[in-house]
């Protein structure tokens, strides 16, 4: 038992071509691939990390705002979830700055080669 | 009965203050050369803070007291200016002047914090474990000998688990259970965590920061008074936690010379 | 207090019932527990990047083949997934049950499919002496992490192949609530693309060179 | 669109039996009533743990009659062990934050009321609501079973701070089994909250009656409904961190462990992880989680002060944008728990002027309070009584935040007793003074009867001063450099201010027996009280438009219309001074509001 509101769903009304769909899987696609493309390339873990990181989110965005219709939902909506959750995934970051202490602060003997290789041998 | 809460709310309101204003409960005096900017930050929040409490509370006071209870055929009034002056003045007057407050006050746990230690500074290491603090000290070669977690056996009391041995640096390393400190010299403190989480709290240096396992973090401080003070652990580290304390001696430099003599001889 | 309450004589103005997000109340419910998802798997992902970060000796031993021809796979099959998902809940919105419940069926294969690889690279994985406390290659958060953040996944696609069988079944009976399909597929949807970022993260920059 | 005849013919039939009608009902009343009752046994079991460590705290020697029962090993001849102290400290903690604080302003009242006044007949999905309440419940029965396994609950604070919490029984006693016992628990009662966040958050939006705009919704409403949009997030957080932290227990990962670590001169076998990793994700769902539990209590006092004051506050907006602010800035002030634990100190900073900025909405939200109260007609009775003490709780709670938001203040004043009469002022005893403003207030709603106003009073009177009593010491307490968490002041700097820790033990075990009159008020009134009308506050908002208590679909099958903004009082012409929402009547008399 759900008590809806009922209301209409007021977004954009399906049908038509389901062209744009394939067109959108693709664009995954070959945003996924440029992912891979990288993970070879020979760059250091940083820079690979910026331009995968910046590739999936494209994917995640032509993920909700095509395949999720994110697009078609109205603009008080799409507002509040993006500050909600841009909000929310922003804040998280704030602990790097201590994740680059662990490395450089960790003490003396623990930065010797073959360090937190786990159970001591 | 809005009366009764009013009258009561005002003798609560000026009881809480008395004791800060009478300065019944005071921090021991500092004893550091950065703690002043700390303790003038400190009056000045309280100084704000208790216009803020008292304002607050006998304004709330007074309204209970005129406005409860009245007679039915009395108008409802509006307060003058309406919302709009209110929330000016808690933007405007309270936003910006305790936000002032934190900015400049930055400066002291800048002051801290952000400049680093001189290079003549003492360096001692620090290390706390359940349920104790023990300090290094360098010797003469001004080099701590290697940690070795495995070695740490507190029956043969290696706390810090030296090698004695093998490491040349170790050899002359001095560890004790206080910490002695010569007066007007910056010690650079090297802390190390042995287990779990700990701090490290003197009253009087004005100076708490917590051990971190994993992590060696360091502070630096200078004393200028000599005594003996008492360093507790702030951070909980488990059931013997209350009972987790040393002791600050600071002394004149030739005595902590002897001491520091004395405590290598015993090495 | 709105202006049109003050002035009104005789007549009162009452507004529609209307929600501000103009959605049904289920398809809302879902979105939120979209946002909570995201920060539960972002908790992961930061955890573990924090920490790979933090770390000296963090492994690289994912090679080419099988693991990362293997994900590419995987990846392709999620990606497929989610078109068909799109196209079954386009077919529900528009009334056409049959395909409703072909495309859903076909998803949920997709997902299975997903799943079956998913679990033969954990095995592997397993037989090569990886477990969440120890590794061959080093760290011993990789395989922590490894495990945690691909099995949080794994269960969120297994939960959605159940819940794309059932929907897709009540659609075959003819009782298809297109709105259930269309949440489904926003679920879906979502885990595939949790997926986009764990695969760089995990996988990618995991890679031996 | 759906006229509301169609909305209203569904013809929902009242549950029958026993169980389906009070034990596993989908009705949001019997919910929140299940969720008040869950805060109200949580509350008494916390309140207890509170005496027995105060008077540990204050006769270190005595012994407590009754404690060898509860734990043999803990209390030997009823003198608390310092770990069964700590133990104790810990459930206190975790109890009073989780079970009462998150679940009775929110979830037990707002379950009640939230569906009543926007106009609905239920939450929009009573099964996942029913689901909330059991999930809640469970993780409750979790958390009170460490209390009886061996080695006990955990001793490492209800902030569980790693690798003190992550390195099993070698770390204290109750680090093991209840330790993860604790981890299970606060997960699952995670997954309640969600649950809960799905349909508050919904029912605001979608259920509201015919014309019941936004800014028509009772403040009440309005805290709710932020309190819902803060818990989504935060508590979606705290989930995982809770199952990694589980993890390093029985899976043997090193998420929060570093290596190195030598306990008993063990060296540990976990290696890698980070002890400040734990901290950051905990506080970024343990700072929400502050808000979670106050602003629900701001919105319930805002909603009592209006009706007993006869008029409807100077603006409505400025304490729903208020609101808005805080809920934003509780997730970007997390770090200032963390000033002296090692964090970066530029985060401190960082951390530092967002927190003060705090001060901004809290103040406006006072000054409109109070300065809606100048020229009111303020009715004086048990729950305005309450709701003026919250006012001034949370003055006196708050303004303690300004030392605390400074990162230089907070190397004095961290981890002292200054600490806990913050954090105790301000969000838990503001917190219940809330909860308690919305009990006495809608307590003839609910169970059709009146408190007794008398018992009522006296009960507010020693809650008020007691309250002060105990918390107001613990700041000149801190100020002197008194340490938390120690189970005795031995030997130290600390043993002269044992007889401020004596007058706190002896106020705390009155204020808390002045408690067993409302326990005594709640039930008999509950019985045997006056019956109550269907108004009896002459309040304006839905809930007063139906009997008392409420029929079981709310407005037996038809639902109100709405006409006017929530409160409207103080109007000319109108038969008493106020006209309800759903009453067709027009107002004529122009009012402005700025």
């Amino acid at each position: 038992m759900v008590l809806t509101n009922r209301q209409d769903d007021r977004g954009a009304p399906y049908g038509g071509n389901p062209g744009k769909y394939l067109l959108v899987y693709f664009g995954i696609l070959v945003l996924a691939g440029l992912q891979f493309a990288i993970a070879y390339q020979q760059v250091n873990v940083t820079a690979a990390l910026f331009r995968m990181f910046a590739l999936a989110i494209l994917e995640a965005g032509l993920m909700v705002v095509f395949f999720m219709r994110l697009g078609a939902e109205n603009r008080p909506f799409v507002t509040w979830i993006a500050i909600v959750t841009l909000l929310v995934l922003t804040i998280m970051q704030s602990s790097w700055p201590d994740s680059y202490r662990m490395e450089r602060d960790a003490p003396p003997n623990d930065r010797s080669p073959g360090y937190r290789t786990g159970p001591s041998q | 009965m809005g009366k009764v809460f009013a009258a009561t709310l005002i003798v609560i309101a000026l009881a809480s203050a008395m004791p800060i204003i009478l300065h019944t409960w005071e921090p021991p005096a500092d004893i550091s050369t950065h703690g002043r900017l700390i303790d003038e930050q400190m009056s000045e929040t309280m100084a704000e803070a208790g216009v803020a409490f008292l304002a607050a509370q006998l304004i709330l006071a007074w309204l209970v007291w005129r406005f409860s209870n009245r007679p039915k055929n009395e108008k409802i009034q509006h307060f003058p200016g309406g919302a709009r002056g209110l929330v000016a003045a808690a933007v405007l007057v309270v936003g910006i002047e305790v936000m002032a407050l934190g900015i400049f006050g930055a400066k002291a746990w800048a002051a801290i914090y952000f400049t680093p230690p001189s290079a003549n500074a003492l360096p001692i290491q620090a290390q706390a474990g359940q349920f104790a603090f023990y300090f290094r000290y360098p010797g003469a070669d001004g080099k701590f000998g290697p940690i070795h977690p495995e070695m740490v056996n507190e029956g043969n009391l290696n706390f810090f688990g030296l090698d004695t041995t093998h490491d040349a640096d170790s050899k002359d390393d001095i560890v004790t259970a206080e910490l002695a400190v010569p007066v007007n010299r910056e010690i650079h403190l090297l802390m190390h965590s042995k287990d779990v989480g700990h701090s490290f709290f003197i009253r009087e240096l004005r100076i708490q920061q917590d051990f971190v396992p994993g992590l060696d973090l360091a502070v630096h401080f200078t004393a200028t008074k000599p005594g003996k003070y008492e360093i507790l652990c702030t951070q909980l580290c488990g059931l013997g936690h209350y009972n987790m304390k040393a002791y600050l001696k600071v002394m004149s430099q030739s005595d902590f010379d002897n001491w520091l003599k004395q405590k290598a001889a015993l090495q | 207090m709105s202006q049109s309450d003050l002035t009104m004589g005789t007549h009162l103005s009452v507004p529609e019932r209307s929600s501000p997000f103009a959605m049904p109340s289920k398809k809302l419910a879902m979105w939120l527990f979209l946002i909570a998802d995201a920060a539960t798997f972002a908790t992961c992902l930061v955890a573990y990047g924090f920490l790979r970060n933090g770390s000296l000796n963090w492994p690289t031993p994912f090679k080419f083949f099988p693991t990362v021809v293997n994900t590419m796979v995987m990846t392709f099959i999620l990606v497929t997934s989610s078109l068909t998902m799109a196209l079954g809940v386009r077919a529900a919105k528009m009334g056409d049950q049959d395909a409703a419940y072909r495309w859903t069926m076909l998803t949920a294969a997709g997902g299975s499919i997903f799943v079956l690889l998913h679990v033969h690279e954990w095995m592997d994985l397993i037989d090569e002496g990886v477990r969440l406390s120890r590794n061959p290659w080093g760290n011993a958060l990789f395989g922590a992490s490894f495990f945690t953040i691909t099995g949080l996944h794994l269960i969120h696609v297994m939960a959605g192949i159940v819940v794309l069988i059932v929907v897709g079944l009540r659609c075959r009976g003819g009782r298809c609530d297109a709105g259930d399909v269309e949440i489904t597929g926003l679920y879906w949807h979502f885990v595939n693309l949790v997926w986009m970022f764990v695969v760089p993260l995990v996988y990618l920059l995991n890679v031996s060179k | 669109m759906h006229d509301k005849s169609a909305h209203a013919a569904r013809h929902r039939v009242p549950p029958t039996g026993f169980i389906r009608k009070y034990i596993f009902s989908t009705d949001h009343k019997v919910i929140g009533e299940q969720y008040y009752g869950l805060a109200l046994a949580a509350v008494f079991i916390g309140m207890v743990l509170s005496w027995i460590m105060r008077i540990h705290l204050a006769w270190p020697a005595a012994a407590i009659p009754g404690m060898q029962l509860l734990s043999k090993n803990g209390a030997p001849g009823g003198v608390l062990t310092p770990e069964y102290y700590l133990q104790l400290m810990t459930m206190h903690g975790t109890i009073m934050v989780f079970f009462v604080l998150t679940t009775a302003p929110l979830a037990g009242f707002g379950n009640y009321f939230l569906p009543i006044q926007v106009g609905a007949e239920d939450m929009p999905f009573p099964r996942l609501n029913m689901l909330s309440f059991w999930v809640t419940f469970g993780a409750f029965l979790v958390a009170i079973a460490a209390f009886f396994v061996p080695q006990g609950p955990p001793l490492s604070g209800w902030t569980a701070y790693a690798p003190l919490s992550a390195l099993g029984e070698v770390a204290g006693p109750g680090q093991g089994t209840g330790q993860v016992l604790w981890a299970v628990s606060i997960a699952i009662f995670c997954v309640g909250q969600l649950l809960g966040t799905l349909n508050f958050i919904s029912a605001t939006l979608d259920m509201r009656c015919q014309g019941m705009g936004l800014m028509r919704l009772p403040l009440t409403v309005w805290a709710w409904f932020i309190t819902a949009c803060i818990s989504l997030t935060a508590f979606a957080v705290l989930m995982p961190a809770c199952i990694l932290l589980v993890l390093d227990h029985v899976a043997g990962t090193s998420f929060f462990v570093p290596s190195n670590l030598v306990v008993n001169d063990q060296l540990q076998p976990h290696a890698g992880g980070s002890t400040l990793l734990w901290q950051h994700l905990f506080w970024f769902f343990g700072h929400p989680e502050v808000y979670i539990a106050i602003v629900p209590a701001m919105g319930i006092v805002s909603h009592v002060l209006i009706t007993n004051m006869r008029r409807p506050l100077l603006s409505h907006k400025a304490i729903i944008y208020s609101m808005v602010a805080i809920a934003f800035l509780s997730y970007m002030v997390y770090g200032h728990h963390m000033f002296v634990s090692g964090m970066n100190p530029y985060s401190s900073i960082a951390f530092s002027l967002p927190t003060l900025a705090i001060t901004i909405p809290s103040t406006i939200m006072v000054l409109i309070w109070i300065g809606s109260l100048y020229g009111s007609k303020l009715r004086i009775n048990t729950a305005s009584l309450f709701a003026l003490g919250f006012i001034s709780m949370f003055v006196s709670g708050g303004i303690t935040g300004f030392f605390l938001a400074q990162p230089s203040l907070d190397i004095m004043l961290h981890a002292t007793y200054f600490v806990v009469g913050h954090f105790h002022l301000v969000m838990a005893v503001a917190a219940l003074f809330g909860i308690f403003a919305g009990t006495y207030f809608w307590f003839p709603k609910v169970t059709g009867r009146m408190m007794n106003e008398t018992l009522g009073k006296v009960h507010f009177w020693f809650t008020f001063v007691g309250a002060y009593c105990i918390f107001m010491p613990f700041h000149y307490l801190g100020m002197a450099g008194n340490v938390r968490r120690y189970q005795a002041f031995v030997d130290d700097f600390m043993a002269p201010l044992m007889p401020v820790h004596k007058f706190i033990t002896i106020a705390a075990l009155i204020t808390g027996a002045a408690q067993l009159i409302f326990l005594y008020n709640l039930i008999h009134s509950r019985f045997w009280g006056e019956l109550a009308p269907q108004n009896p506050w002459e309040g304006t908002s839905l809930e007063w438009s139906i009997p008392s208590p409420p029929p079981f679909d709310n407005f037996a099958g038809k639902l109100p219309v709405v006409y006017h903004d929530p409160y409207q009082y103080d109007i000319e012409g109108a038969t008493n001074d106020y006209v309800m929402q759903d009453s067709p009547a027009s107002i004529n008399s122009v009012r402005g509001e700025k």
